[in-house]
């Protein structure tokens, strides 16, 4: 638990990356415009990407290439955790992905509704 | 009771033919008794005591007769027949093997409900007659029997706890040995709740709203007539007397010779009759809620009486 | 047995009625009765008849006023088997009460033919004889016995119950003699009687014979 | 390289699915271009060997190979993602690939439209099986977003105004629950150092303190808001309402199929949560399904119910998990999971080729008997009646709650089922509705071509053969239970020939089959063979009257008589439920096959005002038929939960061990009671019973009366023989059920008095005499118990009468009022004498066979000192008269009808079956110790024989009964007035005379209309005592509706159609559960 204190660097990519979840959230919550949503999304998207490679971020490591300079038997402390960053990247696809997808619902409720307001779009309830 | 062979069952209808016989000609002498008393009590001398025997002969006399169909033709069978049967199932003399009628086929409950068998086909053979007085008159009478029945079960089923059996052969001889033995001293409350619906069942004032003979003329028998009047008469008088001795076995001790049977049942009958010269008549719907208010109260008191005074 | 349905061929027009309701009515004709073969049991059975009147509770005139005091303390009129009766059924005596207006005349037909034989007619005060005061009138029958056969007329306007009593004495003797045959007179000339009333019933809306 | 085969075996390893679904996936689009067929013909290739390779693999490990583990990259787990393919994923996924190929067929007219709707659906359907097989946390969420993703597509290709609202709503909720299963993903990681969900479960001690937590319930929340759990589930149910069958179906059953087993994967670090999940699965469960109550539009109707089963899905494993049940889960998770996934798919299918937006315009559907009966199939599967898979799990489930003591789940499941059922079934009410439609425009003639069923149909087979395969792993050895299902299956196979043929086939085979079945029984179960299959094959034979054609109603009448003999036959609980679940079912839709088709909403509310003609002609059988079924699968669960009990006490299912429950004897022995009281009509809980009686066919309603109400007394006095007599309870449960059996007469009595209705008359005498024999099982005295039996046999004897000179009277007349009728004696004189016999037979009038049970009853109610109750029962057996009189005077007797006068006397086959009981009666009547020997040897085993005969006459402790004696004097006394007044008639002239020919104060009838004294017979007895037949209970059930109803409308007003809302309550859901499981104290 250490690290987290004593390592500035990811504690601010961290904090950083909460805020813009709640920033994100809180934009999906209150904009009732569909594109503001959606740049919600993006925030929140983002803000999880910034958390996981914070979480894999080793203060002082090196990038994750096991060689002479780093011996095995010490990896795990000199070595940035290189999964959350791989996992980052598959996050970013997908997170990349479901923004396309939204916008082009955008594209086509906007061609349906003739209005981007989610809150005109309730015609589905109870 | 054993009979045996074709021999004993032969005089055993004839043992019963005779009962039938004389308790026919007593139920017509009482009715005519009873009228003459009314009569007096008016001021008036009254039908001489023939009267109730010509009238039924007069009926029999008549040349002719219109018949609405089979059902109209069996309903004055079937009354008769239920009295007949009514007699035949109640001993009428205490200890007098000859006039035990047929007690050995069934007990008190069998009597009870085959009470019932003349008035339903009575009241079919009314029905067909097509008469909507006959119907209204049966509507009526069926649904104050059903309220009079109630305190009746009540007080039947607290003689029979207090008797331990439903023989009527075996709850007369139980009060046997004096009044004090009589249903009436030791079990009083059942006794009441039973000649309350007493006065239900003999149809007298204040409940002779389903014979009402103005409004609905006469009720049920509206298209009877001659012959099949005749036997109807036969019945209210074979019937009524039957209904007089099983009261009087129940509650006042049986009786042990004719003449005890004829002062018990007149004065069981001088009940209703007293009563109904004294009351006016209740509506139906009075009728059948008088029924479920103080006579069942008194029969669910006797039932507890005798359960906690009796059998304790 | 029951379903005796005597000269089926020989019916009745009921031409009163509709086609629907030719159905509804009986259209046989009434049948004549003879006495009884044996002549003792004829006696008996007059003897029977005539000490048990049960009259037809039917006030049809003024004299129906008459009738009521007969089972009072004053006549009881109970004490000769006089009794009163709802029902034509069970009736055997029809005491037509003084004057018979044409109204009344068809309920007095329709209840008389609806008793059973043997039934007697007591025609009771001077109207059903010639009419009496009401002689003139347009709606009154003068001669009652042109649509009804009567058994006995105790005259008078109005007699009193004790010639009433009187004359039911009188009826109970005649049945006894066995000389009451109204029913069988009525059904004898059965069509005379009934072209009599349709003369002056003019609404006739029932059958010919109401059984 | 690789050899062939070698290269084939490895293909069909289960990764095989994933290449083929990229592989193929991808290639589709080029082939699309070249020949848009064979891109069709590739993709279902794809489809069908994914199942293969799914078929292949299960087979493998069902015969005994090891549980596949899938290594990809060449390393072992944990530093690579692995694929798990056992047995529950094997299963899944076969099931699911199953589903979505029948689903593509289904959906195929819109898949093929373009190339990437059938990439997509590939990717949809890959991406599910990847959520089933793969074991790692992260991999998993990519699965997860894949098949997001593919299915936001597929939804969003539907460019409908509704569908791509929807479309928005779903992506926002359910990126908002895949980001945090992602958060929760990162911060396990974190913790353990692993993504591998085995490596993770073997380190779960790492996952600790505050993180831990956290994690954990992020990962919780993002699955649990996957299952679309009350209330933030509005989002999920627009998607089921606007998507396409195909795609509704698919996530439906396919993706929450996905998303449940990832629950089931991470669930080993949920211990924490486990009370949580259960609560938010049954909370979900219940709520879901009473607002399916006020639900009209068809797919979001399929949705709660979807979300329910889920719900229902969640609850249970939590609780097998925390039960540490895990060798239940097959059967009781499989048999729910398979039921929901097919029965929810089809009828998902269904509706989209129905395509009626609005359940109450199903009724287009009324005249497409094969829709109809796929519709019925995957209704009655969802709702979990036998023989589907659902009623095995359903029962399982109920077995292992019970005997842990968890009595409050089990209510809620039960509650939640039934409403299910309510609104399930409501739907099926209106497809039959023959006219119906609330809908200004009516709704044109649905056009469903045949192939479009067939999807529908092989899901309906595999329901039929997968509950086949369930019933053989339960040790179901008896396979005679599935007899009346498939001689009901051969009866209609014949449906199409000639009325008079098939019934007389079906007869025959019923005979046989009956015969057959029954043969071996002894005792109790003998006697009660006798009356249910002889009886009803008797009665049965009176249907013969009837011309049209009747499609349905002889397979349905088999399965029901010869489901009488499998409940006969039944040795243990489980058979003698699964037979009384399908009489309950059969008879159910005999009922529905009423004939009386007018326009009415099949609602559920109860009663009717029975004076107002107008409005009562326009009821027909559909609506008391629902609520014939909702009574009889609350029976039904009353029965279940008295089993379980006892079960729980025994551990076995024996019939012949309840009496060994213990302490439980009493509350089993209620329950059970309170369920076979519901079937017989029982006070209180008798409103469907006058309804239904009125309602079916006439003819059926004989069978109902006479014969399945008996199943009613059978199993009372069953259940009294086990648990009432060997385990000698107690009295009190006796002497309820004695009160109740009274009350049922009494009130019986006196409803039947004030019905206009025939048969509603006859229905509550039946309600009435039926209470007698209750009371008469109560005694648990021998005499009692004789009496009981004896009055059973009385009773189908006389209502079957009964219902069936009804059923000739409505016939001819075409009537149902009484006052309608009149002086029919003249027309059908045989029919008059048989319901006279009959109504002397019931009153309990000597000298026929009623008296005998009333006096049997009478003294065993003295004997056991029961006195109030014999009062009762007098004041009843009274009462009885008035509307057996009323029966016969204002039918038969009184004034005729101008338009009846040509009527003529009952069809002959009606008349038979009638005579030959009347027959019976007058046998039985002049020698009752022919049938009371029977019944005491059959009694005897359970309770001493204390019958004492002294010749003909049978004494008692009170009194004494000489039946053949009180015959002969009766008749004497019958006779002599007769000869007499035949004598006398010789002396008159005795005219026949017609029906005006009546005295009428010396005026003339007018019309037999106004002559007929008929209407509100007995209006003086109701200013009397009226007051304490006023329809109380049907008030109360009809409050229960209503407040049900409007409770279920006040539960959805959080659907108010705002994605916003709907993810808010996302946020608020995770809070909830943070704060619940104590988040604050971390």
């Amino acid at each position: 638990m250490n690290t987290l204190i004593n390592f500035p660097i990811s504690l601010i990519v961290l904090c950083s990356g909460f805020i813009l979840i709640l920033l994100g959230l809180w934009g999906m919550l209150t904009q009732r415009h569909l594109i503001r949503i959606i740049i919600g999304f993006s925030l929140m998207d983002t803000g999880i990407h910034m958390v996981m490679v914070s979480i894999g971020y080793v203060t002082g490591g090196t990038a994750p290439i096991i060689n002479n300079a780093v011996p095995m038997s010490e990896a795990t402390n000199l070595v940035v955790d290189p999964v959350p960053s791989a996992l980052v990247l598959t996050a970013i696809v997908i997170g990349l992905g479901v923004t396309a997808v939204m916008l082009s619902f955008a594209v086509r409720i906007y061609k349906t509704h003739k209005t981007l307001m989610i809150d005109k779009l309730t015609e589905s309830k109870w | 009771m054993i009979v045996e062979g074709l021999g004993g069952w032969l005089s055993k209808v004839g043992n019963f033919s005779l009962t039938l016989l004389i308790v026919t000609t007593y139920g017509l002498l009482m009715g005519a008794f009873i009228e003459r008393i009314i009569a007096k009590v008016q001021g008036r001398i009254g039908i001489p005591y023939r009267q109730p025997f010509i009238n039924i002969l007069k009926n029999f006399f008549k040349r002719t007769a219109i018949s609405h169909g089979v059902m109209f033709y069996l309903g004055p069978v079937f009354r008769i027949a239920g009295g007949i049967g009514t007699l035949a199932f109640v001993p009428v003399i205490y200890g007098d093997e000859m006039f035990s009628n047929f007690s050995m086929a069934g007990d008190l409950f069998l009597v009870i409900y085959f009470m019932f068998f003349g008035q339903l086909g009575m009241a079919l053979g009314a029905g067909e007659s097509g008469h909507p007085y006959s119907a209204i008159g049966i509507a009526r009478g069926l649904s104050q029997m059903t309220a009079y029945e109630i305190p009746f079960a009540l007080a039947v089923i607290s003689i029979v706890i207090q008797y331990d059996t439903l023989s009527i052969t075996q709850i007369v001889a139980a009060q046997q040995g004096g009044w004090q033995n009589w249903t009436v001293v030791t079990n009083w409350v059942a006794t009441l709740a039973a000649m309350l619906a007493f006065l239900g069942m003999m149809g007298y004032s204040p409940f002779d709203i389903f014979l009402a003979p103005q409004e609905i003329p006469i009720g049920p028998p509206t298209e009877f007539h001659s012959a099949y009047l005749g036997l109807m008469q036969l019945n209210r008088a074979l019937f009524g007397a039957t209904k007089l001795v099983l009261f009087m076995n129940l509650f006042f001790g049986g009786a042990t010779g004719w003449v005890e049977l004829m002062i018990k049942t007149f004065l069981i009958y001088m009940v209703a009759i007293v009563i109904g010269v004294a009351f006016p008549r209740f509506r139906v719907d009075q009728g059948i809620r008088f029924f479920f208010k103080i006579p069942t109260l008194i029969g669910i008191m006797s039932i507890i009486y005798v359960q906690m005074v009796l059998t304790s | 047995m029951f379903k005796k349905t005597l000269n089926t061929e020989d019916t009745l027009k009921n031409s009163g009625l509709t086609d629907e309701e030719q159905q509804l009515f009986s259209n046989a004709r009434p049948q004549a009765y003879e006495p009884y073969p044996i002549k003792a049991v004829e006696d008996f059975a007059n003897w029977a008849r005539a000490n048990s009147l049960w009259i037809l509770a039917f006030g049809t005139g003024c004299g129906a006023i008459e009738l009521r005091p007969l089972m009072t303390a004053r006549f009881d009129a109970n004490r000769f088997g006089v009794a009163g009766r709802p029902t034509p059924r069970q009736s055997s005596v029809f005491v037509i009460g003084g004057y018979a207006s044409v109204k009344t005349l068809k309920r007095i037909i329709r209840s008389y033919e609806q008793m059973q034989g043997p039934k007697f007619v007591i025609a009771l005060g001077i109207c059903p004889v010639n009419g009496g005061m009401y002689f003139d009138s347009y709606n009154t029958v003068n001669q009652f016995d042109q649509y009804l056969p009567v058994d006995l007329y105790i005259t008078g306007c109005m007699p009193r119950p004790e010639v009433l009593v009187a004359g039911i004495m009188e009826l109970q003797k005649k049945i006894k003699a066995g000389e009451c045959n109204g029913a069988n007179l009525y059904v004898e000339n059965f069509d005379w009687y009934k072209s009599n009333q349709k003369k002056v019933i003019k609404n006739w809306d029932m059958p010919d014979y109401n059984w | 390289m690789v050899a062939t085969t070698d290269t084939i075996d490895i293909f069909l390893q289960p990764l095989g699915i994933y290449i083929l679904a990229l592989g193929v996936g991808f290639l589709i689009p080029l082939v699309y271009r070249v020949n848009r067929n064979s891109a069709i013909l590739v993709f279902f290739t794809a489809l069908l060997i994914m199942i293969v390779i799914a078929g292949l693999n299960l087979l493998a490990i069902i015969n005994g190979a090891s549980v596949m583990d899938i290594e990809t990259a060449g390393i072992k787990p944990p530093f690579s993602i692995n694929l798990r393919f056992g047995l529950f994923e094997g299963a899944c996924v076969l099931a699911v690939n199953t589903v979505a190929l029948l689903g593509a067929w289904h959906y195929l007219p819109r898949l093929k439209q373009h190339a990437a709707a059938l990439l997509l659906y590939l990717i949809l359907v890959m991406g599910i099986n990847g959520m089933v097989m793969t074991r790692d946390l992260f991999n998993l969420f990519i699965f997860i977003e894949i098949t997001s993703i593919a299915t936001y597509a597929l939804i969003g290709m539907e460019r409908t105004a509704k569908g791509l609202a929807a479309g928005f709503k779903y992506i926002m909720a359910t990126s908002i629950a895949s980001a945090f299963y992602l958060l929760g993903t990162i911060f396990i990681y974190y913790q353990t150092g692993t993504l591998n969900i085995d490596d993770i479960i073997a380190n779960q001690q790492l996952i600790i303190g505050p993180i831990g937590f956290i994690a954990t319930l992020f990962i919780l929340t993002g699955l649990l808001i996957e299952l679309k759990p009350y209330p933030a589930n509005g989002w999920g149910l627009d998607v089921y309402e606007t998507a396409p069958g195909g795609i509704a179906s698919l996530i439906s059953v396919g993706v929450s199929a996905g998303v449940f087993f990832a629950l089931y994967k991470v669930l080993p670090i949920m211990d924490l949560y486990l009370t949580s999940i259960a609560f938010i699965g049954g909370f979900t469960f219940l709520i879901s399904n009473f607002i399916g109550l006020k639900q009209e539009n068809t797919k979001r109707l399929l949705g709660y119910s979807s979300i329910g089963q889920m719900g229902l899905l969640t609850l249970v494993i939590a609780l097998l998990v925390q039960l540490d049940a895990s060798a239940h889960i097959p059967l009781i998770i499989g048999g729910l999971f398979i039921n929901h996934l097919f029965a929810k798919a089809g009828l998902f299918w269904l509706a989209a080729i129905v395509d009626r937006k609005n359940i109450k315009d199903w009724s287009s559907i009324a005249k497409h008997p094969s829709l109809l009966i796929l519709l019925c199939i995957l209704l009655t599967a969802l709702v979990g009646l036998p023989p589907f898979p659902g009623f095995w799990a359903k029962w399982e489930l109920v077995m292992l709650l019970a005997s842990e003591q968890l009595f409050g789940w089990i209510t809620l499941i039960l509650i939640g089922s039934l409403l299910e059922a309510v609104y399930l079934f409501r739907w099926f009410s209106y497809a039959r509705n023959v006219e119906s439609s609330e809908s200004v425009e009516k709704p044109a003639e649905v056009s469903v071509s045949f192939l479009q069923q067939i999807p529908i149909f092989i899901t309906g087979l595999l329901l039929f053969a997968i509950a086949y395969v369930m019933s053989r792993f339960m040790n179901v050895d008896n396979q005679l239970i599935y007899f009346p299902l498939m001689a009901g299956f051969a009866i209609w196979l014949i449906d199409r020939l000639n009325v008079r043929v098939k019934s007389l086939i079906m007869l025959l085979a019923v005979s046989i089959g009956g015969y057959f079945l029954t043969k071996d029984l002894e005792g109790i179960n003998k006697l009660f063979s006798y009356l249910l299959i002889g009886g009803g094959i008797l009665v049965s034979f009176a249907t013969l009257y009837r011309h049209d054609d009747r499609k349905g109603f002889y397979p349905l009448l088999s399965v029901l008589l010869l489901s009488l003999a499998t409940l006969l036959r039944a040795q243990t609980s489980l058979e003698f439920f699964f037979a009384w679940e399908l009489m309950a079912l059969s008879s159910y839709l005999l009922v529905m096959l009423g004939r009386n088709k007018q326009n009415c909403d099949p609602g559920i509310r109860l009663g009717n005002d029975q004076k107002n003609d107008q409005k009562y002609n326009q009821i027909n059988a559909i609506k008391p038929a629902l609520i014939y079924l909702l009574f009889s699968l609350a029976s039904a669960y009353f029965i279940l939960v008295g089993f379980a009990v006892s079960y729980s006490a025994t551990g076995n299912y024996f019939l012949f061990s309840l009496g060994d429950s213990g302490t439980s004897t009493t509350l089993a022995f209620s329950l059970l009671a309170i369920g076979f009281i519901i079937k017989i009509g029982g006070f209180g809980l008798h409103i469907w019973l006058p309804e239904v009686y009125a309602e079916a066919d006439d003819d059926f309603t004989a069978i109902l009366s006479s014969v399945v109400s008996k199943a009613g007394i059978f199993g009372l006095i069953i259940i009294a023989a086990h648990l009432g007599v060997r385990a000698d309870i107690g009295l009190n449960p006796a002497y309820v059920l004695g009160w109740i059996g009274i009350l049922t007469a009494t009130f019986g009595a006196l409803m039947a008095v004030f019905q206009e209705d025939i048969k509603r008359l006859v229905a509550y005498s039946s309600m009435g005499q039926l209470g007698y024999i209750v009371t008469g099982v109560a005694l648990m005295s021998h005499l009692g118990w004789v009496s009981a039996m004896y009055m059973t046999v009385n009773h189908f004897l006389f209502k079957g009468i009964l219902f069936l000179s009804v059923a000739g009277v409505i016939l001819r007349t075409n009537e149902r009022f009484m006052y309608k009728m009149g002086g029919l004696i003249k027309n059908m004189p045989v029919t008059f004498t048989f319901t006279m016999i009959a109504i002397i037979a019931m009153s309990g009038v000597p000298p026929l066979s009623g008296y005998g049970g009333k006096w049997m009853f009478f003294n065993a109610l003295m004997d056991k000192g029961w006195y109030w109750i014999a009062a009762l029962a007098f004041f009843s057996s009274a009462v009885a008269f008035l509307y057996m009189f009323r029966l016969l005077q204002t039918v038969f007797l009184g004034q005729r009808k101008l338009e009846h006068r040509k009527l003529r006397e009952a069809p002959v086959i009606l008349l038979i079956p009638q005579g030959i009981l009347i027959a019976i009666i007058f046998v039985i009547s002049a020698y009752p110790k022919i049938l009371i020997d029977v019944i005491s040897t059959a009694i005897d085993p359970w309770i001493s024989n204390t019958l004492v005969w002294k010749g003909t006459a049978m004494q008692a402790h009170y009194g004494y009964w000489d039946a053949p004696l009180i015959m002969a004097i009766i008749a004497g006394a019958w006779i002599a007035p007769l000869i007499l007044l035949l004598l006398f008639a010789k002396t008159m002239k005795v005219q026949k005379v017609e029906q005006f020919n009546i005295v009428y104060a010396a005026e003339r009838p007018r019309r037999p209309e106004e002559t007929h004294f008929a209407y509100n017979f007995y209006a003086h007895y109701d200013r009397a005592i009226g007051f304490v037949v006023r329809p109380r209970a049907t008030a109360f059930w009809n409050a229960v509706i209503e407040w049900t109803h409007s409770f279920a409308a006040s539960l959805r007003i959080f659907y108010n159609g705002n994605g916003q809302t709907y993810a808010l309550f996302i946020i608020m859901y995770f809070v909830g559960l943070f704060l619940v499981n104590g988040g604050l104290a971390l």
